[in-house]
């Protein structure tokens, strides 16, 4: 496996924000993301996904270290206060890493 | 044995699954399915309908109605604003959500009528698609002001494009270009498991209404009054303005539910974009664990009672 | 041209399919929804039965069919222990399979009567209900003793409140509440699109039971001789209970059959939280991969012959 | 109103959301369950019908309709190499979804015939099967020859047991088994709910196929031209094919609907394993993007056209 | 991206525990959860997803060391040997971290 | 919590190779897997799960770092170049690391 890094950033947050969030990762520079649908429990109570006002999504996005700031910067700001949203990120090894920077 | 319409008992049997804690539940995709079947049906409905009469007769009805819709935003936006002492973006979204209208409970008003066999103007579907847009942008324009940062394009795609709306008109012109014979083929589906598809739906209504209950002790006296109040009085004034557009007895029944109605799903989701910063906890335990159950257990067969002495004590 | 129920070919070319590792597949919430449907309607039929007469004249029956529950894991669970020299829980697990009963094997049955146009008390959906429960009760006390440990208020929770008995008793309430005329309007999905739907779940069956044929070699023959023995003699049990209570010739069939089936779905997902030290395959093995099969494919027309014969010699 | 069947105006419904980018979708599941079912039952239509005549007197139409099968794909490959100047694995995956057919457009083309009222030889549903194989492996021998290293027993278990062809003759042999008085009590589902299932699936279509028309731009004038084209000649080559095997009008209607319909299930999934490094947005450009829309909208009425000109001519 | 550290602790396992699962994690003192559905295959065989009883659910819960160290021992002294169950933690960075301790 | 390492690794692909990428897999030593449902977008445009010839899935293998290597190698052979593929790997601690070594 080629040493080469990347930034795993991983998003979950109420599905009604899909379409508004992707937009934001992309415009902050994202290379790429990868959806699925998830249901959880957190500060703003348990969201079980009965239906879709109460559904999450669980986004990841691979990208430089510096994207990766950005968009963790930028939930924080214009999401964390009003929307159920959790946000954390780790590095990885990535195949083709010219793919994600 | 009972004279309770059997969907009316799905939905005590969801609300009842949900408060023992049991692990019943409809699926998500099935859901939406049955959602959407609802929404097609009551849009093909009054397509149809609108086929059998020039358009042009109806525009001093739509005008009417869509005026209502954004009237009756307003009207409850002081009272929440000040006697509910709730902040701006929740009082506003609140009048949103009570402003617009409950597909739902259209389809149980609707079946309500046909069980009863109670005649009514089919096109009453065009006004549950010309009252669910007003007052969501009321609602926004309540909470920020007529402020240059909203994004009204988005807005008005969000809203105009979304799935409730799009399926009522979609429904509506495809029932209107087919005509009555034209549906006839596709029925069976649309028409003959209307009420089945409504009972299944009501059994998940009634699964996410107990699951409101639990917050409603935390929001207390003042919104279980408001969810109760509201419903009665917009029905008068529905009542009324369906008199006043000469609507038949059934007719004068459904719009003053409409207007009695509060929205959960295309207001809840247009807000928690355009206003965030309200807690969409409160605004649908208002809608959905309180007007909701409100309406289609006691309200509609109240309003038809209301319908029946307005009519013939004024006409 | 073959007196094959086409819903049973469903079930041999959902096996088939299995078999041949096609891709073939009934996405999962479609599976749920059609296996709710049909617990839906079993119930409402059962319901609407009650409705025509007084309950009280079916408590009798329902004690004796519920003290049978009680004692069925009873008879298997030595046979089980000392001649197929399983574990304490494994017997006592594959004990509660036994005892209980499979909605989709009563679906069958259903189907069965009404295409050869044998009548039957239509409230033995209630029996379904009663005899789903108490099994699993017996199976977990067989397997831990009266342990103090066990959480029998949560067992009793996850029991009653489960999906299938859920559906079930709601249907069967809502029928009875509802009465024949009330169901009505909600015929076209529950029961004209019965055995549909009932034909999709076969298909679905067909596949999950082929996906059972390969853990079928591993536990070899006395699996195989114990899920084919044990329906008989049930079956010959549940006919004298019938044939004691005065049921009719499909009555009767049905009890047998009712008897003869094993669950596969209420009572695995009971012992996998209260007895998880039982190896789940080898009693979904046993039930689903021999039991149902055989029970859909063979026993249904040998209960209803039994049961013509009994009732012919006795009555 | 107008003379367009109601389903054609689900499919426009659907176009024009897409285009909007309204957020409107049918579940993903719910397509699956819908898609399933047009299988199931345009499967099982054909098999009551096999049910009524001595299978041998079909064997030398389906000879024929297969080797046609072959033969299609050959004719449109060097049109693609050198006119459309693509690559060889390009030029032989679009080859293969052209030589293949189209269910979808099948069911419309169905639904087309019976809301006329033209009859039609109900074995025409032996065909889709028939012609949706063959044009896979030539598809698969043009783009990589007749290497040793294909995996040719993948290759036919992907194509014969994938869900498409696994559905159709599942229900082909179930109608052919169970005769027309056994599927009676299956086709409340299955037969009556056949055109608003059809509805749905082309909803969904045409969603699907307005995400298809950005692409479009991208491939340019050859890419239309070849996926309006093409279904004209094959319409040709199947009508007279349909003549030459004495099919009635309708037969022949279908028969030139099938040759012109291209596959966007089955080749496409086949392709994507054995020639991955044809570009897949390519082939689904032309067959979903262009070629559905005009069988559906402008083709079938001009290939009922054609079939009864030349039947009237010729026969 | 401020360097605050989290354990992220990732369960994959039958679906049926979910509601015990979640109660026992809760009791712990995890802060939230995030669920989604999975499929897999491992020492107990094929779980495909094919029907519920064989089903996986993956959870995720973002957690302070300690917590996450009481709800691995915890599996594996409570359910480890009887179910189908995997269980891997990692540090990730979070975004607010107070909300995870 | 045993300090034991293995290594995690991560497919997001197209689901028509769910089969052929398991068999793989399984081949290269892999002691289980897990899979979900995902969408998403990169180099090869959008993956939006619209129907199945548009949807992704997300495969999770915990294993030793050198069946690891050895999977990624094989995919970056095999499927990069034609398929919509993404792959990364990081360092996991895992309950009985025995199971995946
Ligand atoms: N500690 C946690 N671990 C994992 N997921 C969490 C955690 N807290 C919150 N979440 C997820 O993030 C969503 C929003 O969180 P919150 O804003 O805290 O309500 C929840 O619905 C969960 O799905
Ligand atoms: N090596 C592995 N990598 C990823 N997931 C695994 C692995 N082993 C098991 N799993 C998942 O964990 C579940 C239970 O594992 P097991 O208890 O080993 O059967 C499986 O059904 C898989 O979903
Ligand atoms: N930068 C990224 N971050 C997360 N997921 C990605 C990224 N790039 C691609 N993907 C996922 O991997 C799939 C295939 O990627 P690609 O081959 O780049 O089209 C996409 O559909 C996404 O689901
Ligand atoms: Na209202
Ligand atoms: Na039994
Ligand atoms: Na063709």
């Amino acid at each position: 496996m080629t040493d080469n890094n990347a930034t795993l950033i991983t998003i979950i947050t109420e599905a009604a924000l899909e379409t508004t969030l992707i937009k934001d990762i992309e415009e902050l520079g994202a290379p790429g993301y990868s959806i699925s649908n998830a249901r959880g429990k957190g500060n703003r109570g348990l969201r079980d996904a009965a239906w879709e006002a109460n559904s999450n999504i669980r986004i990841e996005v691979i990208c430089s270290d510096i994207v990766a700031s950005k968009i963790s910067e930028h939930l924080e700001q214009k999401y964390y206060q009003n929307y159920a949203m959790v946000c954390f990120s780790a590095e990885v090894n990535v195949l083709r890493p010219k793919k994600f920077n | 044995m009972s004279t309770i319409d059997p969907v009316i008992w799905f939905f005590l049997f969801g609300l009842l699954a949900g408060v023992l804690k049991s692990e019943l539940r409809l699926p998500s995709q099935i859901y939406d399915f049955v959602s959407m079947l609802l929404l097609i049906t009551i849009g093909l409905k009054g397509g149809v309908e609108l086929a059998n009469q020039p358009f042009a007769t109806l525009i001093p009805q739509i005008l009417v109605v869509m005026a209502a819709g954004f009237l009756l935003p307003l009207l409850v936006f002081p009272v929440l604003l000040y006697l509910g002492k709730l902040n701006r973006a929740d009082a506003a979204s609140i009048a949103a959500h009570y402003g617009s209208v409950s597909v739902g409970t259209f389809a149980v008003a609707v079946a309500f009528m046909s069980s009863q066999n109670i005649e009514y103007e089919q096109h009453m579907a065009l006004f549950v698609v010309i009252l669910e847009v007003p007052a969501i942008l009321v609602g926004i324009v309540l909470a920020k002001g007529l402020s240059k940062n909203t994004q009204w394009a988005n807005v008005g795609h969000e809203v105009m494009l979304g799935k409730g709306v799009m399926f009522l008109m979609g429904g509506l012109f495809i029932g209107w270009l087919s005509g009555p014979s034209g549906v006839e083929s596709i029925s069976p589906l649309f028409f003959d498991l209307f009420k089945g598809v409504l009972a299944l739906f009501l059994l998940e209504m009634g699964l996410i209404t107990a699951s409101q209950l639990s917050s409603l002790k935390r929001y207390g006296f003042f919104l279980l009054s408001f969810g109760i109040i509201t419903p009665i009085c917009f029905s008068v004034i529905g009542a009324l303005v369906g008199l006043g557009l000469s609507l038949s007895v059934g007719g004068v029944a459904i719009l003053a539910t409409l207007f009695a109605s509060a929205s959960y799903i295309a207001v809840p989701a247009a807000m928690r974009i355009s206003v965030p910063e309200a807690n969409p906890t409160l605004s649908l335990t208002a809608s959905l664990g309180i007007t909701f159950p409100f309406n289609i257990l006691i309200g509609i067969p109240i309003y038809y009672w209301l319908a029946s002495t307005l009519h013939a004590s004024l006409i």
